[in-house]
């Protein structure tokens, strides 16, 4: 009979008036992420051996890292990532051998200023031997990493959730 | 895995139609421009052939040649053939059109003129550019192409 | 409750007048014109509402919450909206017929304010009594053709003259339905006054008597207020929006109250003639008649807002076809028979 | 009295228009005289790209062509240079990515439907089909991290193995999706008005399909029986049992509800691959640097757009001589200019619509 369809769009339309809303309301209300969610990245800067397997890796060359010889190692001294033009596809995570770079749940990467929103995961000088005393500031383990990570922040971005 | 490549004995007696095929492999042919559409003509309308549907069609630079790659299907027989067509003259390089067979050339002959700059004889008005703009000078898929900007 | 709370404020203000002294005339002329400016602020306020409730509607048919964050649950979403829309510059693109374009959206809410002096909004809440109201109602409310069409000539693109060209026929092909629909209603009460028509519904409502003009009614209705399935003339995904397309800010913003605003006077005109206007159903008076009536319209308006929320929409072709071949020839029948079936009743004399 | 054709601009910023398309329009009043298609807009020379980088970085660059159905464009790439190297990829690894394959699948038609309705008119289709879309994102930013351009597949395998608290999410929604497909059914299929303005609407006769190389839903909304995954099936499509979906009149109803019924199949595919998944390694033994040799490949699969095949010539270094991405959704729009001829406006939009093209993909 014609007009069924109408009268069945109706009673969808009437049904769903009372289901349950899926809206989420953002800055207050958040979604869980998954595990293997790719946000912002993050080095771990005592693990990395400046191998340069990332950058390799990176189909759109995001990453630009300085590394200086000192005595027999290479030591990481620059490591930024040109965010503008990342695509996310997580080959330089997978890359790392020593699972130094990481993704996390950082979602919030927005500047006002193109030339800030380039990520800096380190920014050092590169000391005049190597410091031994990097053991000792283990212990403290992932208490120390964001430190370092503040360290070699500079100009990286604030105010990430 | 199954295969679907035309039978070996169909493209032998295709062979003996058109002297200037040549067997590159399995399912795959090479084939003078010349002898072309009359090939295409064959196998689309012989029905031992019966390929009713070209769904790609592509063309490669290499440094002494242009190569146009023809991707035929027959959807009846379910079998699959590759036709190549070597361009030797890499100034104006120049196959005949597959208009008159196959609609789906129309937009494709478009693209591979438009990225890869190979004209196509026969092709109804001429093949106008479709993804670049009319303005933009050069076929960007040649290997000799050179382009300004980018990044760094 | 409140039954007389308009009225008594009227004569309130009517026997004020004339304790000061003013002259009879000139006093129930200040009356006069306090009714229609009252009517003009409520019309006004109340179609901001309507485009919040619009939106609400829609979210919670299409399970999102809708607006929320502007004041009390969002309420004031419109005003802000409203407010922002007048801090935008109104374009005025190159090659426009100037005055045609600016003039139409101030025009555009001229018809249904006009329609609305005669609405009666309770028992005896008319703000001008009239007899051949109907006529008047529907007299002005076509002039809105006129406007929409002036705005999609003026603008100076193909979308809008487009949109202008649908307009114009789409709403001169449902207005025939429109009043045939009517005229059913019309020749049961025997009479165009909008009020002795609601008397008249006091036994029973005319959309028992007249099921068939009402459905007529309600269809033509919302092709003449240009809504979903009927919305050829905004037509988004198809030209844009139609006449509206060039226009910005404040000047956009009236197009689209104004569309609430017919809507608001089709619910009315379909409660005053087929739901028994501000008669109270099944005798329950503890409610004031202005209630009542406010009650229907708002269900009426409910059924607008579900209905395009629902469907899709009409071809212009098919929407000519479905208005002419179809609801035409229907709403005539549907006067035979009413009047075949009053010719009956006569003659059997009950 | 002496009438005038005139020219109506439609596009690339049209809302109806899916992306940056560009349609002139000859029109007669309101009916069609003369159409002309103007792609481009998006174009991003991928090819030319792919060129410059090694036959793994290729892979996000296929996401970004259609991004609605990204694992289905990573599949494609990944297939024909696997073809080239002559690698077999291991047992869970193609049952994953059949997986994750039709539940892109899934996902890419739910925007197909919804865009769709919203074409036609009814907003409020959209938004239940964009509302179960989510949960298909979701699933699949479980596995891939992202939700629109995986970049999961690897030549050879895949990135990651499905985590485990990706099948109870993916029951629930399995267990949901046939009520769903009933509820757009009963929205928007089965509605006359929808009816009224889709059926005998934009018809493409086989012949004309097959001619001009139209495949996917497309193609087989004409009556023409070719899903590669059951005609010529790749992967381990030969294990499932599904049904393809023909239309008997090839109009845009037809291709629609096809669409929907493609929905039903994939979900019956997905249960059946998960109830299957075998236990062993995710990533063929491929090694670290990817060289395949001297030669060419060119394979193809079922994208929920139709054939998306990939031609491959490797030089013989890390990084493809040349690639070809044969686009569905290009090749179907081949035939558009054509077919709307002699619609009204408000049909070129309901056939445009109704060949569901992704502008990523149509301009590469």
């Amino acid at each position: 009979m014609f007009g069924q369809g109408l009268l069945k769009g109706l009673a969808i339309t009437w049904k769903e008036l009372f289901t349950r809303k899926v809206t989420v309301q953002y800055p207050e209300e958040r979604l869980p992420l998954p595990a293997r969610f790719h946000g912002r990245f993050e080095l771990d800067v005592d693990k990395c051996i400046a191998c340069g397997l990332c950058a390799s890796a990176c189909p759109n060359k995001v990453i630009q890292m300085e590394r200086a010889k000192v005595g027999k190692r290479q030591y990481l001294t620059k490591y930024v990532m040109r965010i503008e033009y990342c695509m996310f596809c997580g080959f330089c995570v997978e890359a790392c051998n020593k699972d130094a770079l990481r993704f996390t749940h950082i979602i919030n990467m927005n500047q006002y200023f193109r030339d800030k929103v380039r990520l800096v995961l380190v920014d050092r000088p590169a000391p005049e031997v190597i410091p031994e005393e990097e053991p000792a500031e283990a212990p403290e383990g992932r208490a120390a990493k964001p430190k370092a990570g503040a360290a070699g922040k500079g100009k990286a971005p604030e105010g990430e959730g | 895995m199954a295969k679907y490549d035309l039978a070996p004995e169909l493209v032998d007696l295709l062979k003996e139609k058109f002297p200037s095929l040549e067997v590159l492999g399995e399912g795959v042919v090479a084939v003078s421009k010349e002898e072309l559409l009359p090939l295409m003509k064959e196998l689309k309308e012989n029905p031992s052939y019966a390929f009713d549907m070209l769904t790609n069609l592509t063309a490669v630079d290499y440094p002494d040649c242009f190569e146009v790659v023809y991707n035929l299907v027959s959807l009846p027989l379910n079998h699959l053939l590759m036709v190549k067509v070597r361009v030797e003259d890499k100034e104006n390089p120049a196959v005949p059109s597959l208009c008159s067979l196959w609609g789906s050339a129309i937009w494709q002959e478009r693209e591979v003129y438009d990225l890869m700059g190979i004209d196509f004889t026969g092709y109804p008005g001429h093949p106008t550019r479709i993804l670049l703009d009319e303005s933009f000078k050069g076929h960007p898929l040649r290997k000799d192409f050179q382009w300004e900007g980018g990044r760094e | 409750m409140g039954e007389n709370l308009f009225t008594g404020i009227a004569a309130w203000m009517r026997t004020a007048l004339l304790d000061i002294g003013t002259p009879p005339l000139l006093s129930e002329f200040i009356v006069l014109l306090v009714k229609l400016l009252a009517v003009i602020i409520f019309v006004s306020l109340n179609v901001l509402w309507l485009v919040y409730m619009e939106r609400k509607v829609c979210a919670y048919i299409q399970c999102r919450i809708g607006p929320n964050r502007v004041g009390p649950k969002g309420l004031l979403q419109t005003v802000a909206d409203v407010l922002k829309l007048l801090g935008k510059e109104i374009i005025v693109p190159r090659r426009v017929d100037k005055i045609v374009y600016l003039a139409a959206p101030l025009l555009v809410f001229v018809p249904p304010m006009m329609a609305f002096a005669v609405i009666p909004w309770g028992n005896g809440m008319a703000p001008v009594e009239m007899n051949i109201g109907i006529f008047y109602v529907l007299a002005v409310a076509s002039l809105s053709t006129l406007i929409f069409w002036m705005g999609g000539w003026s603008s100076y693109n193909k979308y809008s003259l487009v949109g202008g060209m649908r307009v114009v026929a789409q709403m001169v092909s449902y207005e025939l339905p429109l009043v045939l629909a009517l005229l059913g209603v019309v020749m049961l009460a025997g009479t165009l006054n909008i009020n002795d028509i609601v008397n008249a519904q006091r036994q029973v409502w005319f959309v028992f008597a007249q099921p068939l003009a009402f459905l007529i009614y309600l269809t033509a209705g919302i092709s003449e207020v240009n809504r979903v399935p009927f919305d050829l003339v905004e037509g988004e995904s198809e030209i844009i929006a139609g006449p509206y397309t060039e226009y910005s800010g404040m000047a956009y913003a009236m197009y689209m109250l104004a569309e609430y605003a017919n809507m608001m006077v089709v619910a009315c005109m379909a409660t005053i003639m087929f739901l028994g206007g501000w008669l109270a159903p099944f005798g329950w008076t503890f409610l004031p008649s202005w209630f009542w009536f406010f009650i229907k319209v708002y269900a009426l308006i409910f059924l607008f807002m579900w209905i395009r929320w629902t469907y899709p929409r009409i071809r212009v072709d098919q929407l000519m076809g479905f208005g002419w071949k179809v609801l035409v020839p229907l709403s005539l029948a549907n006067i035979f028979v009413t009047g075949v079936g009053m010719y009956v009743y006569r003659a059997i004399g009950w | 009295m002496r009438t005038q054709t005139y020219i109506l601009n439609m596009g690339p910023q049209h809302p109806s228009t899916h992306g940056v398309f560009r349609i002139i329009l000859e029109l007669d009043g309101e009916v069609v005289v003369k159409a002309k298609a103007v792609p481009g807009y998006l174009h991003r020379g991928i090819e030319k790209l792919a060129e410059l980088r090694t036959y793994p970085q290729v892979i996000p660059y296929t996401d970004r062509m259609d991004y609605l159905a990204s694992m289905l464009m990573n599949w494609g790439y990944v297939a024909a240079v696997e073809k080239l190297m002559g690698i077999e990829v291991p047992e869970r690894a193609e049952y994953i990515r059949v997986i994750v394959g039709e539940l892109s699948r899934i996902a890419s038609h739910l925007v197909a439907v919804g865009t769709y309705s919203v074409d036609i008119g009814g907003f409020t289709g959209f938004l239940y089909c964009f509302r179960d879309r989510e949960r298909v994102l979701d699933l699949l930013e479980m596995v891939s991290g992202s939700r629109m351009t995986f970049s999961y597949f690897r030549i050879g395998g895949v990135a990651d193995d499905l985590p485990p608290e990706f099948f109870p999410t993916l029951d629930k929604f399995l267990h949901d999706l046939p009520s769903l497909c009933d509820e757009y059914d009963g929205l928007i299929t089965g509605n006359e008005i929808f009816q009224a303005r889709t059926k005998f609407v934009g018809i493409i006769p086989p012949d004309v399909a097959v001619n001009y190389g139209l495949t996917g839903p497309n193609l087989r909304a004409s009556g023409v029986l070719y899903d590669l995954r059951k005609v010529r099936p790749y992967s381990v499509y030969d294990r499932f049992d599904f049904e393809v979906p023909l239309g008997k009149n090839g109009d845009c109803f037809d291709r629609f509800a096809i669409r929907i019924k493609e929905i039903r199949q994939s979900a019956r595919i997905i249960r059946q691959a998960v109830d299957g998944l075998p236990e062993g390694p995710i990533m063929a033994k491929v090694p670290r640097v990817i060289k395949p040799p001297k030669g060419e490949a060119y394979a193809e699969i079922e994208s929920s757009k139709g054939v998306f095949g990939c031609y491959v010539v490797s030089d013989g270094s890390t990084q493809p001589y040349r690639v070809h991405f044969r686009r569905p959704s290009f090749i179907n729009l081949g035939y558009l200019e054509k077919l709307l001829e002699g619609w009204k406006i408000a049909d070129v939009i309901a056939i445009l619509g109704s060949l569901d093209i992704v502008l990523g993909e149509v301009d590469c």
